[in-house]
Parts: structure tokens; C-alpha cells; sequence
């Protein structure tokens, strides 16, 4: 019984929280290395294939602009339009690539690209789930802040 | 030879015992704080490991929801612990005066042109540095706002790629500039919070 | 429909009523009539009711509705034979009702009870464990999956049974009166109940008539099988009877060591269905 | 990259995260991370990423600034 | 290539040199002598243009961390 | 083999001329730039060194000077002939305003050092000679001994006087 | 399976536990360990080409770095 | 897919990520929104405190911007756990519970109570650090599988390593659930019933959903 106490008081105090799930963690931790070695599945979405020589290295996937591009989506019949951002290049992004080599990240990141495609159409609901979560902490922040200015 | 994948499995999970570890055994709050902000760092390491486009795609929403955190927190533990005095003066060395404006500069127009997250991302840490050394009057509900209709103009553009497809490149236009006016916002928005004049 | 939760309800009140006669007997009291339980639901139906001035109205309200709602839900899943995950989701969401109504009259008794049913969230744990060794045996969670797999191997009771003693402590644990009840005991006057009266708190009775009949008629279907409704209401009436004996005679434990008590089950169980699944093909 | 060259940087990169990790005073810490990013950078541009490269190269200073606003209050 | 090599060695002699010298004064200008020589290193592992604003932006970005950090330990600017 | 050496030696000596040259012309040894160009000549002075050396070398330290513009306008010169020279000198110039630098040595040395590295290269010096040989000749002044290298630029700095 | 990935997770490595035993134990002290294990993952990304991954990263690091900053000013105001 | 949760009753597509709903996940949506209907119509109690020690008893008041605040902190939290309920897709599911995570805190943390304050500051500590085991939880399952999509992984055809569920279930424990519930159950002495109380109950619902997506995977 005694020992039961004394776990419950641990238990009881949220001082003790962090250390408490900190402990979980490194048990699962340990059963992770464990379990090692785990297999890398070789058929993944969305690989990469890398073509050192394109101007829009790392990130030049190949395809047609305005047409259809090989993606491997999980449900592409969802995403009619699956690969047309992934080719597409703004102006100021042909532009770049024309004349330069080694700005494949800025291209890419600029609109279109496979990022893009990832981001706002196959997984779109990710980045307005992560979005809402900036908005919030913002929210929570920002009425601290201005709470103690007043 | 050992395939890459089962070794940074190894160190991650090493290395996520490690951090914990350390937890476990801080009792400070802030240290808690700069420990959790390592803990990200490891979890980002798992995410990297998969090394697909989708890994990297992961990657952005993993950052952003440790950084968002981090801000939160931080704000409550001050909030918390009542430091209410604003602090005094910045940073008085030579560089503050002249390397902000231009390295903002830089940054932001970088970050204009790189559009989305990291664009704003980079703006937003330039705008950030601009802020850090010069004195900020400007409105905090401004940049607010401005940031909540960019959020929305983001869902707008979310729903168009769901709903209507064949909009797509209207929709992938709205969607990179309004997250980039959004997190820039919201970053700068962190320079501001440092106390002052209507800050 | 309406007839199966009329009935329900007041065999669960029965149910209740017995319960405290047997604890009133073990302990040398005479102890109320068994119908005691009903008559209280019938005569706070008829009192005067209104919603305290500090209260939340809405809410105050609204989680009564909400706890005869889930129940009556709970009630035709298993009737009907659905997932038992569904029943044991809505058993887990009791606490959220009971949240609900500690907190919403804003009266400091209330408000303990409330708290305390958030310390006491350790007593689903053991729940899950069930969940996955029954999963692990039937390999569905309908609940007309695992009554037909028990008519082919026998029940269940018999091939798990620290599974089925997780499940009583589980159900006892709801129990009134009983060592893990630290929501409602004495010292907080009625603990989370304290600020609802009048037909709210008939409601109360109507939300825990339900819900011991659900829980039981759960554990029969569970892990005794298909048998007919009568036989599964006497079964019912002797797991009570345990029940009463199990909580007579033993002390009502802090709110922590309840907890511990739970987690230690849990572990416990963990333990057992690793083991299980270690030996299973 | 040759083999030889990946080592010297790896070795600048490894000696400035090991001197980073052991050495107590703020500006030695400081100073040893450049040492660090001095290691990581030709990684990153000899595989072709000169605008990352860039980007690294000014956001790295100004990690250093922000640290030094509060490094500066702990050594007086 | 020779050129790589006379760099490299230089940066990974600066780098110690810079390491075990205590005085944080000191420390800078052995500091400075990787970034001349990484900046030059960026240069000679990729001829084009671009890693010629890579070079630059990678020295002045540390040269205004040198700044940063020898001017803060001086104390900053008395006003 | 050799040659490529003895070239690299060559530049060494050329660059290391070059830009002590013009950091004097441009009394870098005078005052300290910013504060922290000061300290680290106080602290190269509590080393044994001289004060005049050790700020100058504090300058070389905290902004882009005529060192670092000669390396860079060798680097421009490598990349890009003399457009890519003088590419680099609007960016030592565009790193002397973000370092509050107020002087000018560092764009002069570049235009400079452009000019001369685009000769050298006329006559059978490759430009990454000059990229090896200024970083040798920054190894010089920065990089072995802190004491005579600052007594070697306050003898000149003397001189200039 | 590289030089990058291996020197990657070496620092990462170090960084981690730089930061979980760091010594003089400050609140600066442990954040400028934070870097490390920050620059070793960016080389882990590198190994895997997620350069814009890279990009945003090192720019969320220095937002991070920047929060945890102004609430040490904030501490050191108010103390 | 092994019927835990009942029949598909329908999915919604959202590009590679679907949302779909089963009995079970249908009933905890339903009992979200419910909730989030309460914490939009009704305004907090009026909480009465006992000064111990004599018969002086005090109301706490929550002042109108103060409940604006946390009335949009329960109403996020809501919205965030249906999104999480219906989720059909692992990573987006992580995403969603580190969203009750901080809109957990978030609506503790305007109160200005330090004893709240300090527990929603422990709390939100533990859930920043849940962020590893979840993300970690579902990168791991990514990396060994290659998909993330939870009806694929459930159609059966995947060794999902045990690690990757634990971690996921753990990272949602860390959420709030049992025995972390400390720093909870000290977060709901705040007053604001409505709002405090979707803190309990988004937690509970993640877990119930983890819990099904651990067994069907």
C-alpha cells in the first residue's frame, strides 16, 4: 500500500508531468532501437528523381508544362488535376531556369513546382490544419501580449 | 554496409532518448522550454529521414507547428513568471545600425520571391531583424489583420483547388502569395511583441 | 424503441436499489426499500426545478440531455449488436457528462466532483486493454461478431479470464458507493450531482439507471454469449450482487491511490495481452 | 566532391561542433559555430544549391545577433 | 585542383588555430582566415557565377558576425 | 606541379602587396572601424603585438577590406573575367554598408585587384592562383603570429606616416 | 549513405547531447548548443536533396532563436 | 479493412487526404459537435469560490473579452477535434492533435490564475513534446510502408512496425489522457465551464480515435 502512496503522490503533482511522459518516451525510445532494423519501403509517393544536369535540380520532375505529369499520389482520381503545378513555371521562374543553373530551389519554390503540388493540392488539408495552428499560438500570443498592455 | 535508413533510425531514436532524458531530469521551466525546442529539432530528423518529396512536404508543416508552439509558450511562461517590464534597450553595436536595413532588404525580397512557407519564412525573419533594431510604432492590428484575410484568402484558394480543379492556377497563385503575406505577418509580428509604444 | 428505455431504465434503477440493500445488509442496516432508487426519479420529476443564478444555463441544461442522449445511443448499440468500441467510447464520454455537470453551476462542491472525475480518467484505461484481447481472440469488435464467435468456442469468461475481471473492475468502478466512486463520495456532499435538482436530477437517476443496465447487460454479451433476455437479466442481478459485496467491504480510496490502483491494473493488463499476443499464431 | 576535401570540411564541421559543445564561454561558442557553418556550407554548394548556400550564409549571422543580445547581459 | 587543396588545408589550419586559441580577441582573426578561405573554396568547388554571390554573401554574412561578436565583447557603442 | 605552385607563391606575394598597399593608403592601421575592430587590437596588443597592427588587423576582421576584395575580384575574375571583378567589387562595396564600414578600401582593392588579376591571367597566371595566393597572403598577416605580423603593419603604417 | 548523412548524424549526435548535459548550465549556453544539432540535421536534409526543406528550416531557427531571446530579454528586464 | 468501427458511411476527398466516417468515428463526431454547440450558446458559470477558514465566499468573474478569447480557443479545439475524428490520413491526424494541444492550452491560458497558468504551461509543454512521438510516430509508418493513407494501411498488406503505433499512441496519451492527466485535472479549477471542458473532451476523443486507428492499421 505504501507504494502505492508514494506513486500517487508522484502522479498527483504536475511538477512530475513532463518527467513522467519524458520517462514514456525513453522507453519507447528503447523499444524503437530494439526493433531495429526496420526495412525502408522502396515504393514510396512521391519519390524523387534527381537529374543533376536540369536547371530545376533537385526538384526537376519532368512532364509536360500545362499537361499531365507522372505523380505517384496515393488517390489520384481525387486530384484531377494532379501534376499540372508540378511542371508549371511562372515567368520570372522560366526565366531562371532558362538562365541560371543552380537555382532549382528558388523555382521550385516560387509558385508551381512539386512542393506546391504537395502542399496545396494533394495535401492541401495539411497546410490549412498547420496554418490554423500558427493562427492560433499567434492568437493565444498576441492576447497575452496585448492583455498586459493594457 | 549498413543501410542508411536503420542508422539514422538508430541516432534518432538515440538521440530523441538523450533529449528526453534531459527532460526528465530538468525542473526549470525555461530550460524545459529550450529543451522541448531540441525535441523538435529530433522529430524533424525522423520526418527527414524518408527523403521523398512527400518527407520534405512534411517537413514545412512539422517546423511550423514547433515554431508556432514555441511562440505560444513562450508568451505563457512570461506571462506566468510576470515579467511585465518591457526590456530596456536592444542590442548597441555598430552593425545594428547599418547591416538591417539592407540584409531586410535582401531577405525579403528573396522571400517575395520564393513565395509560400519559406518565403515566408525569410521575410518574415527579415522583417523580424528590421524590427529588432529600429524603433517600431507601426499598428499591431494592421499587420493582424492583414494576416487573418491572407489566412483566409488561403482557405479560398484551398477550396477552389478542391472544388473547382480546373482553377488551379488561380488557386496556386492565391494560395503562395496569401501564405506568404500570412507567415511573414505572423513572424514579424513576433518582432513587434518586445514591448514599446503601442507595439 | 421507447419501451426498451423505459425498461432499461428502471431495471437499472432496480438494479441500484438492490444495490444499496445489499450494502446496508452486509453492513447490519436495514437499508431502503429496493425500489428506493425509482421513487427518487419519480418524486424529483415533481419538484419544483429551476437553474441556479451562478450557472451556466446552457450548458447546465444541455449535458443532461446529452448523458440521457448517449446512453439511450449506448443502449441500442448494444441491443442492436454494433461495435463494442462505440459502447466504450460512449462509456468514456460519461466522464465529459459528469465534467458537465460539476462545472457548469459553478457551486465549489460541484466543481471538486468535476475535478475529481478528471483525476479518476486513469478508470478507462483497463477498457482498451479489454478492447485489444478481445480483438485479438475474435478479430472483430461487432458485438454479434464476438456473441457468434463465443457460440462456436464457449465463452469468452472462460478462454480470458483476467480480461473479464478488467471489464468488473471497469463496471465497478462506476458502481456507487464503491472504492474508485471518488467523484461522488461524501465529503463533496454529491459530488458532481450536488447543484442539479428538480427533473435534472431525475434525469441524473434516469442517465445511471441506463447506464448500469448498459454496462452489465454489456459484460453478459460480452463474455458469456447469446443467452435468452430473462437468463442474461438474472446473470445481471447476480454480477450486482458481487458488485455490492465488492463494495461493502472495501474502503473508498483517495483519489490518487484509485487512480494508481487503476493504473497498476492497466499495466497489468498490458502485461497479459502482450503475453497473449507473444503466444497467439 | 573529392574525398580529400569532403574530409578537411567534415573535419572544420566536426571540430566546430565539438568546440561549440565544450567550450564555456559565450563568444568561444559563438565563434566555434561560425567555425561550424565555415565546415557546412562547401557541402552544400558543391552540390549545387547556391541559393540555399546564400540564404544560410546571411540568416547565419543573424541567428549569431539574436544570440548576443542576451549573451552580452550575461558577461556583465 | 592544387589551389583546392592549398585552401582546404589553410581553412582546416585555421579552423584549429582558431579552436585552441583562448582569447576571444585573438580567436576573430584566426576566424577570419576560414572565411577567406572557405569563401575562396566555395569559388574553386563550382565555376559559375552564381557561386561568386555565394562567396560573397557567405563573407560578408560572417565578417558581420565577426563584427557582431568582437563588438559586442568590446561592450558595444557607449551613447 | 611546380609551376602551379611557384605561380600560387607568386600571387601570394602580388596580393599581399596589393592589399596592404591600399589598407594603408587607407589608414585602416589609424582607428578601429567599429568598437570591436578596437578590441581585438587591445587584445592583440596585451598579446605583445602593436597597437597600430592590431588594429588594422581588427579592421581586416570586422568589415570587407581591400584582402577581401582582392580575394573576391579574383574569385569574379575566375567565374566571370572583369565584369564578374567588378560584380565583386559592387558586393564588397554593398558588405562595407552592412558592416558600417565608412571607408572605401575594400571597393578600391577590388577595382584594383580585378585590373591586376585580368593582367596576371594575360601573362599565364591563372585566376584561382590569386584565390590560393590571397588566402596565403591573409594566412600571413592573420593567421601565424598575431605579434610580428602586427609589429610588420606598424613598421609600415610608420612609414606611410 | 554518405559523407554528408554520416557527418550529418555526428553532429546531430553531438548537438543532441551538448544540449541535454550542457555546461556552464545557462539559458544562453544551451541555446547557442541549439544550433548544433540544427546544422546537423541540415545536413542530413542535404543528404537527402530536400534543399527548400534546408531553406525553411534555417530560417525557422533563427525565429525560434529570436522568440527564446526576447524572453530572456524580457527575464533580464523584469529581474 | 477489419470492421472495428462498422461500415464506411461516407468519405469526403480532400486530394490524397480523405476524411471518412464510420459509426464510431460518426458518434464521437456527432458528440464533438454537440459539445462545440454548448460551448458556442452557453456563457460561463459564475464560479463560486469558499474562502476556507470562515464563511466568506467570493465569484470569480470572467470578464467579456476574456470570454470571447476562449469562447474561439473551444470553438477551434471543437472544429479540430472533428477534423481529427474523421481524419483518413495518419500524418493529418498528428496534425490535428497537436491543434487540441495547443487550443487546449490556449483556452486555459487567458485565465490569470498562477496555479492554472503554471499547469497550462506544464501541459503545453507536454504536448509540444507529444509532437515527436506523433510525428515521429507517423513518419516512421510513412517510411516503412510508404503510404500514410489509414484505409490503405488498413486494407491490409503492411507490416506496420509496433514502434510506429506506440509512438502514436503515446503522443496522444501525452495529450491529456490518463496518467497525464495531472496538469488537467489542475486546469480545470479554472472557471468556464463550456471551455474547460472541451479540454477533457478533445482529448478523450483523440484517443478514442487513436485507439481505432492503432487496431485497424
Amino acid at each position: 500500500m505504501l507504494i502505492i502512496t508514494r506513486i500517487s503522490r508522484f502522479v498527483s503533482n504536475f511538477q512530475n508531468l513532463v518527467a513522467l511522459f519524458a520517462g514514456a518516451c525513453i522507453i519507447i525510445s528503447l523499444i524503437g532501437i530494439l526493433s531495429l532494423p526496420l526495412a525502408f519501403e522502396e515504393h514510396q509517393l512521391y519519390p524523387k528523381t534527381l537529374d543533376p544536369a536540369s536547371s530545376l535540380y533537385p526538384y526537376d520532375r519532368g512532364g509536360v508544362p500545362f499537361g499531365t505529369t507522372e505523380v505517384v499520389a496515393q488517390y489520384p482520381e481525387n486530384s484531377p488535376y494532379v501534376g499540372y503545378v508540378t511542371t508549371y513555371l511562372t515567368p520570372l521562374s522560366q526565366y531562371l531556369a532558362d538562365h541560371t543553373h543552380y537555382l532549382g530551389t528558388t523555382i521550385v519554390a516560387h509558385p508551381g513546382g512539386i512542393i506546391d503540388e504537395i502542399l496545396y493540392n494533394t495535401r492541401g488539408l495539411d497546410t490549412v490544419v498547420e496554418t490554423s495552428i500558427l493562427f492560433t499560438a499567434f492568437a493565444i500570443a498576441s492576447y497575452l501580449y496585448r492583455r498586459e498592455e493594457e | 554496409m549498413i543501410p542508411a535508413y536503420p542508422l539514422g533510425l538508430l541516432v534518432a531514436f538515440a538521440s530523441a532518448g538523450i533529449a528526453f532524458f534531459a527532460l526528465m531530469r530538468e525542473t526549470d521551466g525555461l530550460h524545459r522550454l529550450l529543451l522541448t525546442d531540441l525535441i523538435e529539432v529530433v522529430t524533424l530528423a525522423f520526418i527527414a529521414l524518408v527523403g521523398t518529396d512527400l518527407a520534405e512536404a512534411l517537413i514545412l508543416p512539422g517546423l511550423v507547428v514547433g515554431a508556432s508552439e514555441l511562440i505560444a509558450l513562450s508568451e505563457i511562461y512570461r506571462i506566468k513568471e510576470g515579467y511585465t517590464r518591457p526590456p530596456a534597450d536592444s542590442l548597441q553595436i555598430e552593425v545594428m545600425e547599418s547591416a538591417p536595413a539592407i540584409l531586410a532588404a535582401i531577405l525579403v525580397v528573396y522571400g517575395i520571391v520564393l513565395s509560400g512557407f519559406s518565403g515566408g519564412a525569410v521575410a518574415g525573419l527579415g522583417v523580424i531583424f528590421y524590427f529588432l533594431c529600429r524603433d517600431h510604432n507601426e499598428r499591431f492590428e494592421l499587420i493582424e489583420t492583414a494576416s487573418g484575410y491572407s489566412w483566409v484568402l488561403w482557405i479560398i484558394a484551398f477550396f477552389v483547388f478542391m472544388i473547382f480543379p480546373e482553377y488551379w492556377f488561380f488557386a496556386v497563385m492565391l494560395a503562395g502569395s496569401a501564405i506568404l503575406v500570412k507567415v511573414m505577418a505572423k513572424m514579424s509580428l513576433i518582432g513587434t511583441m518586445r514591448g514599446g509604444p503601442n507595439a | 424503441m421507447i419501451e426498451y428505455l423505459v425498461f432499461a431504465a428502471a431495471f437499472g434503477l432496480l438494479l441500484l436499489g438492490l444495490h444499496r440493500k445489499v450494502i446496508a445488509r452486509i453492513q447490519m442496516r436495514p437499508g431502503p426499500p429496493v425500489w428506493q432508487e425509482i421513487l427518487h426519479a419519480l418524486k424529483f420529476s415533481f419538484k419544483s426545478t429551476w437553474v441556479p443564478k451562478t450557472a451556466s444555463a446552457t450548458l447546465y441544461i444541455g449535458v443532461v440531455l446529452v448523458g440521457i442522449g448517449i446512453w439511450s445511443a449506448a443502449l441500442f448499440v448494444v441491443l442492436a449488436g454494433e461495435s463494442i468500441l462505440i459502447l466504450f467510447a460512449i462509456y468514456m464520454l460519461h466522464k465529459v457528462v459528469e465534467h458537465g455537470f460539476g462545472l457548469s453551476s459553478g457551486s465549489p462542491y460541484g466543481k471538486f466532483g468535476g475535478v475529481r472525475s478528471v483525476i479518476s480518467a486513469a478508470s478507462e484505461i483497463p477498457l482498451f486493454v479489454t478492447i485489444s484481447a478481445i480483438y485479438l481472440f475474435t478479430g472483430s469488435l461487432l458485438l454479434r461478431d464476438i456473441i457468434a464467435y463465443q457460440g462456436v468456442h464457449g465463452p469468452l469468461l472462460l478462454i480470458v479470464p483476467p480480461v473479464a475481471i478488467a471489464m468488473y473492475i471497469v463496471i465497478l468502478s462506476k458502481m456507487p458507493y464503491g472504492p474508485f466512486s471518488i467523484v461522488e463520495s461524501k465529503e463533496l456532499v454529491s459530488g458532481y450531482k450536488t447543484e442539479h435538482f428538480g427533473v435534472w436530477r431525475a434525469g441524473i437517476s434516469v442517465i445511471d439507471g441506463l447506464k448500469t443496465f448498459v454496462l452489465l447487460y454489456a459484460f453478459v454479451a460480452i463474455f458469456i454469449g447469446a443467452v435468452p433476455f430473462w437468463a442474461a437479466l438474472v446473470i445481471m442481478t447476480g454480477i450486482l450482487v458481487t458488485l455490492s459485496f465488492v463494495c461493502a467491504v472495501t474502503p473508498m480510496l483517495s483519489p490518487f491511490d484509485s487512480v494508481t490502483i487503476q493504473g497498476l491494473i492497466t499495466g497489468l493488463m498490458l502485461a497479459y495481452v502482450g503475453y497473449l499476443w507473444w503466444v497467439m499464431p | 566532391m573529392i574525398a580529400g576535401l569532403e574530409v578537411a570540411f567534415g573535419l572544420i564541421a566536426l571540430a566546430g561542433a565539438v568546440s561549440a559543445a565544450l567550450i564555456r564561454d559565450s563568444y568561444g561558442k559563438l565563434i566555434s559555430l561560425g567555425i561550424l557553418v565555415a565546415g557546412v556550407l562547401p557541402f552544400i554548394v558543391d552540390r549545387g544549391y547556391l541559393d540555399v548556400a546564400v540564404t544560410v550564409s546571411l540568416i547565419a549571422p543573424i541567428a549569431t545577433i539574436f544570440v548576443l543580445m542576451v549573451a552580452r547581459r550575461e558577461e556583465s | 585542383m592544387i589551389a583546392l587543396y592549398v585552401v582546404a588545408a589553410i581553412a582546416v589550419f585555421a579552423a584549429i588555430r582558431a579552436i585552441i586559441e583562448k582569447n576571444t580577441g585573438r580567436k576573430l582573426p584566426y576566424a577570419n582566415v576560414l572565411n577567406f578561405a572557405v569563401a575562396g573554396a566555395l569559388v574553386l568547388l563550382l565555376d559559375h557565377p552564381l557561386s561568386l554571390v555565394a562567396a560573397a554573401a557567405y563573407f560578408v554574412g560572417s565578417t558581420l558576425e565577426s563584427n557582431a561578436i568582437a563588438s559586442t565583447y568590446a561592450g558595444g557603442v557607449k551613447r | 606541379m611546380l609551376g602551379e605552385i611557384l605561380h600560387i607563391l607568386a600571387a601570394a606575394i602580388i596580393s599581399w602587396i596589393l592589399f596592404v598597399t591600399v589598407d594603408i593608403f587607407f589608414k585602416l592601421p589609424e582607428t578601429g572601424g567599429v568598437s570591436g575592430a578596437s578590441a581585438i587590437a587591445r587584445d592583440i596588443e596585451a598579446g605583445g603585438g602593436a597597437l597600430a597592427g592590431g588594429t588594422m588587423m581588427g579592421n581586416i576582421v570586422c568589415s570587407p577590406d581591400a584582402s577581401a576584395g582582392t580575394l573576391l575580384a579574383a574569385c569574379g575574375v575566375y567565374v566571370a573575367g572583369i565584369p564578374g571583378g567588378l560584380a565583386a567589387a559592387l558586393m564588397v562595396f554593398i558588405g562595407n554598408r552592412i558592416c558600417h564600414d565608412p571607408g572605401y578600401a575594400g571597393t578600391t582593392g577590388a577595382v584594383l585587384a580585378t585590373f591586376v588579376v585580368y593582367a596576371f591571367t594575360l601573362v599565364g597566371f591563372a585566376a584561382t592562383d590569386f584565390i590560393a595566393g590571397m588566402v596565403i597572403a591573409i594566412l600571413t598577416i592573420q593567421g601565424l603570429s598575431h605579434t610580428h605580423a602586427s609589429r610588420l603593419l606598424a613598421r609600415l603604417w610608420r612609414v606611410r606616416q | 549513405m554518405n559523407t554528408t548523412f554520416i557527418l550529418g548524424l555526428v553532429i546531430l549526435a553531438i548537438g543532441v547531447l551538448s544540449v541535454a548535459f550542457v555546461r556552464p548550465k545557462t539559458y544562453v549556453a544551451r541555446l547557442i548548443n541549439l544550433e548544433i544539432p540544427a546544422w546537423g540535421l541540415l545536413l542530413v536534409m542535404l543528404a537527402y536533396d530536400e534543399a527548400l526543406a534546408i531553406l525553411t528550416f534555417v530560417a525557422v531557427t533563427a525565429i525560434g532563436t529570436f522568440v527564446i531571446v526576447r524572453l530572456l530579454e524580457w527575464r533580464d528586464a523584469s529581474c | 479493412m477489419p470492421d472495428i468501427g462498422g461500415i464506411d458511411l461516407f468519405v469526403l476527398e480532400f486530394g490524397d487526404i480523405l476524411h471518412y466516417y464510420t459509426p464510431y468515428t460518426t458518434t464521437l463526431f456527432l458528440l464533438a459537435l454537440i459539445f462545440t454547440a454548448l460551448a458556442i450558446v452557453s456563457r460561463p458559470e459564475g464560479q463560486i469560490d469558499i474562502a476556507f477558514g470562515g464563511d466568506a465566499y467570493y465569484a470569480k468573474e470572467t470578464t467579456l473579452p476574456e470570454m470571447r478569447f476562449r469562447r474561439f480557443m473551444a470553438i477551434a479545439c471543437g472544429l479540430a477535434t472533428m477534423g481529427a475524428m474523421g481524419s483518413g490520413d495518419l500524418f493529418n491526424f498528428t496534425l490535428f492533435a497537436s491543434l487540441v494541444g495547443i487550443t487546449n492550452v490556449g483556452i486555459v491560458a487567458a485565465v490569470k490564475n498562477r496555479h492554472v497558468l503554471n499547469a497550462a504551461y506544464e501541459y503545453g509543454i507536454v504536448a509540444m513534446v507529444a509532437t515527436l512521438p506523433l510525428f515521429g510516430g507517423a513518419a516512421l509508418i510513412l517510411a516503412t510502408t510508404g503510404t500514410l493513407s489509414i484505409p490503405a494501411l488498413a486494407a491490409g498488406g503492411f507490416a506496420v512496425p509496433f514502434v510506429g503505433k506506440a509512438l502514436l499512441v503515446l503522443g496522444v496519451i501525452g495529450e491529456g489522457m490518463a496518467p497525464f492527466y495531472a496538469a488537467k485535472a489542475e486546469m480545470f479549477r479554472a472557471p468556464g465551464a463550456p471551455y474547460v471542458i472541451m479540454c477533457s473532451l478533445s482529448s478523450l476523443l483523440i484517443f478514442l480515435r487513436v485507439v481505432e486507428i492503432a487496431i485497424t492499421i
